[in-house]
């Protein structure tokens, strides 16, 4: 075990463990952009950097371990100066229409510069400018509002490991593409999406199908339809509709989502889904109140059981369904039609 | 092996190829055949001979006759008159600058005088594409001694006693790196040099790689013992073919003579390499980078720790080292560690190789002792400045070097009193400023390059550099203003402290420094708008003075834009400001000195 | 390579080629060799002078050539330099060239018969 | 799964067969894609060159069919090569000896022609699973959907119980579930001859359980599968059909057959949407997404994960469970839920694997069953220390040739499976745009030397025969797939199961042998 001071307060880590985890376990918050615990640390964005006692120069603590008897201070002048200094080179290079992003409320940009009062920059010098990428089906990438932290870049050749982004050029020319920069139709992409998830400002954005602000939604965390891997996500939800879904670190995601759980979530609302019941009446469908409906079902659950017994029911239940629906729909059959014809589609 | 009465040198370094030294051989071999010669006198191709300044040289032996600027009509006259007749061409050979005669022979020449050759100590002096002139000066003798004589923890030992610290930049003590990879576990572990050299204007590195490759293949080999590798890996940048050639000849001959391969001087220990070449980015110039770009990534820094000796190539454990650093191995292995360490400073032991570039008479390469001062350096070893101006300040370390003045200049030269003046040794480049020079655009020049090289992984690097940049324009433009040399320092100490790797920790230097030294010349640029070098155009000004004029009209005739106003023989003539385009020409044109720049 | 001999008899070979870039030696022979010496036939003798050197191995002398000594009757003729002092050898054939190896270079003992002053005081 | 997904990516030499990884379980492809960069080794036995095959040390392009013939050939060389683990086999196995026999004669040479792949790349992979300090299985409907698909899957826990390699960590024989909850239907006894936790109808003991549980008098005869049901349709022995929440109009097998018994019986069918099935339907009830109701589902590694209500159904579409309960109710089953969490309690009540798990303990992070008892932490790798049924028996199979195969009139070998963007008969991923512009069609995947042959280019439309009917679709030429071997997405209703066989199942799980279809192919004249 490993004992150093943050802030004045002790705290004691594994060895290894880094100067944010040993903050993080104290509940000091230090600033990141380009951090995630499932990449290799890469301390590109240097907004976490700290003071440390004897350091000949400020720390990412990020990617620092901690070491013994280590004192840290995380919001030091030295320390705010710097930040202060990388928002305002950052916002230098960034458009600032906040007003009309749609990442506004989920940008850490955003909430760093309210946090340390930059209202603006104090540079007035040359910005990029690149044309947007909307090649995707699904979402946008628009590197004039890049940060460059990496995050895409590694997310997708460490974590998702589809390799589709990479860094093009270098110095101020710096920013993100595809190989040979071809366009994301045109690479390796997968439409995962999980760079978009962990973009820090607006520059991967979904398309979305209508408008919503971040703080219009209401958050619902639930398990993916799809698939047997149970990937773990939150429903974003205005006005009774599915807004965007996000990925959330489950069991068996670690975060990720694939293009169907991220992307594909229209069905809930299509204008084709079934409203009442339906009951076929010389030929054709048409539609029933429930209790015609049900009348219908149990007279002829009845009749049939009367007449060649109860196995002359079957029913082929859903690999889809809840697993309550699942015991429902077993129990109905078993206990109250009296037969085990009932299966479904597991081999299939 | 044939015997020749005497040896003519050519210098075969990048530097005199380019100016057609390959010619001059040929020509040789021609003249000689046809006076018959060509078995009595040798002509040799060598590597550089470090005074590049009066390239291309060709040195005939025993005389040691040092030609400068020899053209190829001059390839007769050698011949005829010295090679047959023995008749020194005393107007071809070097003449120092200050001196009235030529020097006799390359042995009493100020230029080498100073100079202690141990990292060049071959180059110039044998052919580098033949295996056996290397041996003959004692090449490979140091493998031997290590694979026969002693145990890897003695050669580690031997380094560490030695002092010698890292040629590539950081000075990091080389015993230690090699004991720490020695030490780290690993199955497999690699030995890497780094000759990626990126300063512009340095070519200590290619220098070496050219006029003596066996002396790093030696080395690598001597190291991949200590450390317990079997292989390495040099990385050297593809636009140095003729050092990629002449290693890879190395290579090639090490291999067939059984000094590189399996059970080298049958002492079971294996050892082979091979070249990477790089594309030429500064960055890769960074230890992680020049890995990353190895590994065939694109060439990023990356945060250390794990550092190389733990986690390099392909995560294993690997010693990097640079082409200067390997080259001082087998003389501290032969000669021995306390041979090495009583050259020096304290601090800083051996010989450090410069490229000695700028307003300085005799540009080149030098190796010079630890502890030389910059004067020395500058005014004994290099010439002194030229065309008599005075010297205003130095550069050392490359383009993330800080820039000294005069008043320092008595410094004895080692790691860390270059650092102390805000500077750094950084792989040897050493560019001399004069009266002419303005300091606000030197440090404008340089950011130009390291905002171009910055690889763009890190914030304060990718966004700075340019922001430092465009403020030094502004600065340079006239439209500065005291406050912008105030957001320049504060910003340069951000990027120096919050950047990732060295290469935007130092950037700030030229900027930090010559505010410094030279805070008067940017005040000047913003409070008086004037550039008191008269180098930076927009500040420029050029006046007739009234009392010297003698209304000739010439300047007005000369002028291209038709700035200037005045009445031929009857009134001052006088240059409109808002139109002048000021290009000088009024000013060379007055026959009466009645124009001043200011 | 196996062996540290083998290293060592390829450094020895090449080091008689390379030697005389390693500057001036203590002991210097100039041979003339203008115009006039080499009529009279001063190459032969000096490239014998070169050969004798190597076959004995000497270390430390430097053959080395210069024009015209100024007296052109006894070409071809050399000079052997040995700190302050000089000895100068006239009329010689690549034979005597390699005794004044053989005698003077090595064992020291100057050949009498060959230097100028007998040749001037014989004229007379 | 015996093994967590969390715990497959630690094992030393990872075997994946009949599981298109990457496209049908995206993240768990991109997570061993991971490990195998991060060192670990890979073995991929596929008739087709999947992303996964790029990252293999080994990867077997077999002939559709011969999984059987090929996990024999790779115990012949591990018996051959003593890669064996002794001790395993002497304590907690039997019916070592009768496996030895069986698996002799297949040795590398003698597969390599059944599975057309080489002989030496059969003992790479031997090796690198029998060498391997943990070694851990992954398959999939490749496996599964053959006539011997579960033999197949036992010759796979021999190879594992050989090594060594069962219940432990890094080890096991890992199926990947296909859909969100076919382990949570499976686990609710929705089969016809097991209650909840596969508790056997056919067991005096478990019946009575439920009676108890349920008031009521139980059948003890095993009821019949989907396939068995259509058939019995035919022949008039089933009258009504009730199908939630399913498609078979496109994902059974021979879908004309299919079709006649939907037109044939009294069909209810509970969906999302007008399905091709729905529309044969005489009743067709609406019923809730998953985004509109609270519940569970149960993912392939056994955890069961919270599902919650986030928007309002449309209309008066309810959810499924509220429709059976009031169905019972008016049959005259009184028994009455407020909500799902009730029915999960009574879940729990008769099912012990279930028994220590609650909303309550959901409500933070999903549990893996068996979990016993409230304080029991789960169990995410089963058969630690021996397996479950007590000594792990080996079941010694031999190889036979799928009959389908060796007709000249249909000498061509089809193959089916899902892509990356669609999902099952499309009724979720069919309605969103970018997904269709993306995937629009079927398609039939052939080799371009069997294009030329047939005068093919990419792009055309072509004819595809099976002895059970004919598609026309465009062909993709491309070598993912050998010369003989062919592949159809099964999403499209124009797609593979108009031409699968619907009459010959596996024998013990009655799964139809989809993988294998003998078909031919001409160009569109």
């Amino acid at each position: 075990m490993i004992n150093l001071k943050i802030n004045g307060f002790e705290v004691q880590v594994e060895q290894g463990a880094t100067i944010l985890q040993a903050a993080e376990k104290i509940g000091i918050k230090i600033p990141t952009f380009c951090y995630d615990d499932r990449f290799k640390p890469h301390g590109s964005c240097r907004i976490c950097v700290v003071e440390v006692e004897g350091a000949r120069s400020l720390m990412t603590a990020c990617c620092i371990p901690a070491s013994d008897g280590m004192v840290v201070q995380t919001e030091s002048e030295a320390v705010v100066e710097a930040r202060k200094e990388i928002l305002d080179l950052i916002l230098a290079n960034h458009p600032l229409d906040c007003l009309t992003c749609e990442q506004a409320g989920r940008c850490t940009l955003q909430d760093l510069c309210y946090q340390y009062d930059m209202e603006e920059t104090s540079y007035d010098g040359k910005r990029k400018s690149y044309e947007k990428d909307v090649s995707n089906e699904f979402y946008t990438a628009d590197q004039t509002k890049c940060i460059l932290c990496g995050k895409c870049v590694y997310m997708c050749s460490q974590v998702q490991n589809t390799d589709a982004l990479c860094f093009v050029d270098r110095g101020f020319e710096t920013h993100i593409g595809t190989p040979f920069e071809q366009g994301i139709a045109e690479s390796t992409c997968v439409s995962c999406g999980n760079c978009v998830s962990v973009c820090p400002v607006g520059a991967l954005m979904p398309k979305r199908r209508e408008k919503y602000r971040y703080w219009e939604v209401d958050k619902v965390q639930t398990t993916c339809s799809y698939c047997g891997v149970g990937c773990q996500m939150e429903l974003l939800v205005k006005d009774n509709k599915i807004m965007e879904v996000l990925p959330v670190k489950g069991h068996c995601n670690e975060g990720l989502l694939c293009v169907k759980g991220r992307f594909s979530f229209d069905f809930v609302s299509h204008p084709d889904r079934l409203k009442k019941p339906l009951i076929r009446k010389n030929g054709e469908l048409q539609e029933a109140t429930w209790d015609e409906a049900y009348d219908v079902i149990v007279n002829k659950i009845k009749e049939v059981k009367d007449h060649d017994g109860p196995d002359a029911v079957a029913a082929f239940s859903s690999a889809r369904g809840l697993t309550e629906d699942n015991y429902l729909m077993t129990k109905m059959m078993r206990a109250v039609i009296g037969t085990n014809n009932v299966d479904h589609c597991a081999r299939l | 092996m044939e015997l020749y009465r005497s040896h003519v040198l050519v210098c075969g370094g990048t530097g005199c190829v380019s100016s057609d030294a390959f010619k001059i051989i040929d020509l040789f071999e021609k003249e000689l055949e046809k006076h018959g010669l060509e078995k009595e006198v040798k002509v040799v191709q060598t590597g550089c001979f470090g005074l590049c300044e009066a390239g291309p040289i060709v040195i005939v032996y025993p005389e040691g006759s040092f030609y400068s600027q020899v053209k190829l009509d001059d390839v007769t006259r050698i011949t005829e008159e010295h090679l047959m007749k023995g008749r020194i061409v005393q107007d071809l050979i070097y003449k120092e600058p200050g001196k009235k005669e030529a020097s006799d022979s390359i042995n009493n020449m100020g230029f080498y005088k100073k100079q202690q050759r141990v990292a060049l100590r071959n180059c110039g002096v044998i052919n580098p594409e033949i295996l056996e002139e290397y041996i003959a000066y004692d090449g490979y003798a140091a493998l031997a001694k290590v694979l026969t004589e002693m145990s890897p923890e003695e050669v580690v030992e031997t380094v560490k006693a030695s002092g010698l610290r890292g040629r590539g930049g950081g000075g990091f003590p080389t015993g230690l790196k090699w004991e720490f990879t020695s030490k780290a576990e690993g199955d497999i572990k690699y030995v890497a040099c780094n000759a990626d050299e990126g300063d512009p204007g340095a070519f200590m590195d290619r220098s070496v790689l050219e006029g003596d490759p066996h002396a790093l293949v030696e080395s690598m080999a001597i190291a991949g013992y200590a450390v317990g590798a079997e292989y390495g890996f040099v990385y050297v940048r593809a636009e140095y073919p003729i050092a990629v050639k002449r290693l890879q000849i190395a290579i090639d001959q090490a291999r067939e003579n059984g000094l590189l391969g399996e059970d080298i001087f049958g002492s079971g220990f294996n050892f082979d390499m091979e070249i990477r070449e790089g594309a030429g980015a500064f960055v890769c110039g960074e230890e992680t980078a020049l890995i990353k770009s190895i590994e065939g990534g694109r060439g990023m820094p990356k945060v250390r720790p794990p550092f190389p000796a733990q986690k390099g190539i392909f995560d294993k454990p690997t010693l990097l080292n640079n082409v200067e650093t390997f080259a001082n191995i087998p003389q501290i292995i032969l000669k021995g560690a306390d041979w090495f360490a009583g050259i020096g400073t304290e601090k800083s032991k051996g010989t450090k190789v410069f490229a000695l570039g700028g307003k300085i008479n005799n540009t080149g390469l030098l190796e010079i002792p630890m502890g030389t001062t910059l004067r020395e350096t500058i005014f004994e070893v290099g010439g002194g400045i030229p065309n008599g101006k005075a010297f205003k300040a130095v550069q050392t370390g490359g383009p993330s070097g800080g820039c000294i003045p005069d008043a320092h200049l008595d410094t004895p030269i080692d790691f860390d009193n270059l650092i102390s003046l805000g500077s750094m040794m950084g792989s040897g480049g050493m560019i001399v400023m004069d009266e002419d020079n303005c300091m606000v655009d030197v440090a404008r020049f340089f950011l130009d390059f390291t905002e171009e090289e910055s690889c763009g992984k890190c914030t304060p690097c990718r966004e700075g550099t340019k922001r430092m940049h465009e403020l030094l324009d502004k600065i340079t433009e006239g439209k500065g203003t005291q406050q912008d040399v105030d957001k320049l320092e504060s910003l340069a100490k951000t990027i120096k402290s919050a950047s990732l790797c060295g290469l935007g920790q130092t950037a700030p230097n030229p900027v930090l420094s010559t505010i410094k030294y030279f805070r008067n010349e940017y005040e000047a640029h913003v409070n008086d708008k004037k550039c008191p070098a008269g180098v930076c155009q927009a500040l420029l000004q050029f006046l007739v003075i009234p009392e010297k004029c003698k209304k000739c009209g010439i300047c007005a005739a000369k002028c291209p834009v038709d700035c200037i106003s005045g009445v031929k023989g009857k009134e001052v003539y006088l240059i409109d400001q808002e139109e002048c385009i000021k290009c000088g020409a009024c000013l060379e044109a007055c026959p009466f000195d009645a124009i001043k720049k200011g | 390579m196996k062996t540290i001999a083998e290293l060592e008899a390829i450094r020895k070979k090449a080091q008689d080629d390379v030697k005389l870039r390693s500057g001036s030696g203590d002991v210097r022979v100039v041979v003339g060799m203008a115009t006039c010496g080499i009529a009279a036939g001063a190459r032969p003798v000096m490239m014998a002078m070169i050969d004798e050197i190597n076959k004995r191995n000497l270390q430390n002398v430097t053959v080395t050539q210069t024009g015209c000594i100024g007296a052109c009757r006894l070409e071809p003729m050399l000079e052997v330099y040995e700190g302050e002092d000089k000895t100068t050898y006239v009329k010689l054939t690549p034979e005597l060239a390699r005794q004044i190896v053989a005698e003077h270079l090595v064992n020291g003992r100057v050949l009498k018969g060959q230097t100028i002053g007998v040749f001037e005081k014989e004229e007379a | 799964m015996t093994n967590s997904i969390a715990d497959i990516q630690t094992a030393d030499t990872m075997f994946i067969t009949g599981s298109n990884t990457t496209e049908n379980h995206p993240v768990i492809g991109a997570q061993l894609k991971r490990a195998v960069k991060a060192g670990k080794k890979l073995i991929v036995a596929d008739p087709r060159e999947i992303e996964m095959a790029e990252y293999a040390d080994v990867f077997l392009k077999i002939k559709p069919g011969t999984s059987v013939a090929l996990h024999n050939a790779m115990m012949n060389v591990i018996l051959e090569e003593g890669l064996e683990d002794k001790a395993y086999i002497q304590n907690t196995t039997e019916g070592f000896d009768e496996l030895k026999k069986v698996v002799e004669k297949y040795t590398p040479e003698y597969v390599a022609d059944i599975c057309e792949v080489d002989a030496e790349d059969i003992r790479k992979a031997a090796r690198l699973y029998g060498e391997a300090g943990t070694a851990t299985i992954i398959y999939c409907m490749g496996i599964t959907q053959h006539v011997t698909g579960t033999e197949s899957v036992m010759t796979l826990s021999n190879l594992a119980m050989l090594t060594g390699n069962l219940g432990k960590a890094g080890g096991g024989v890992n199926p990947l579930r296909g859909q969100n909850n076919v382990q949570g239907a499976c686990d609710m006894g929705a089969l016809p001859n097991v209650f909840t936790g596969y508790q056997p109808v056919t067991n005096e003991a478990i019946v009575k359980k439920f009676e108890d549980a349920w008031g009521v008098k139980l059948s003890d005869k095993p009821g019949l599968t989907i396939t068995d049901t259509v058939k019995a349709i035919e022949e008039d022995r089933v009258k009504m059909l009730y199908v939630f929440g399913e498609n078979p109009m496109i994902s059974d097998p021979d879908t004309k057959h299919v079709e006649k018994a939907l037109k044939k019986a009294f069909v209810v069918v509970q969906d999302l949407f007008l399905t091709e099935t729905a529309e044969l339907a005489d009743v067709v009830l609406p019923a809730a997404a998953y985004a509109e109701k609270d519940g569970t589902f149960v993912n392939t590694e056994r955890r069961v994960q919270r599902v919650r209500k986030a928007v309002d159904a449309p209309g008066e579409a309810k959810p499924d469970w509220v429709i059976f309960m009031e169905i019972m109710n008016r049959l005259g089953y009184e028994k009455q839920y407020k909500d799902a969490e009730e029915v999960f309690e009574e879940i729990r009540q008769v099912t012990p694997q279930y028994a220590g798990i609650s909303y309550e303990r959901l409500e933070t992070k999903g549990i893996a069953w068996p979990c016993p008892t409230e304080e029991h932490p789960g169990t995410p790798i089963l058969h630690i220390g021996k397996p479950a049924r007590g000594a792990g028996l080996f079941k010694a199979i031999e190889f036979v040739e799928s009959e389908e195969l060796g007709d000249p009139e249909y000498p061509l070998v089809l193959t089916t499976g899902r892509i990356l963007y669609q999902y099952h008969t499309r009724s979720m991923t069919g309605k969103t745009e970018g997904i269709n512009k993306i995937a629009p069609e079927s398609y039939i995947e052939m080799n371009p030397e069997l294009a030329k042959k047939k005068g093919i280019k990419d792009g055309d439309v072509v004819k595809v025969k099976s002895r059970r009917g004919e598609v026309q679709i465009k062909a993709k030429v491309t070598d993912r797939v050998e010369e003989n071997v062919l592949f159809i997405p099964f999403h499209w209703s124009e797609g593979a199961n108009v031409l699968t066989n619907g009459e010959v199942f596996d024998q013990f799980s009655k799964i139809p042998g989809l993988k294998v279809t003998g078909i031919n192919v001409e160009k569109l004249a």
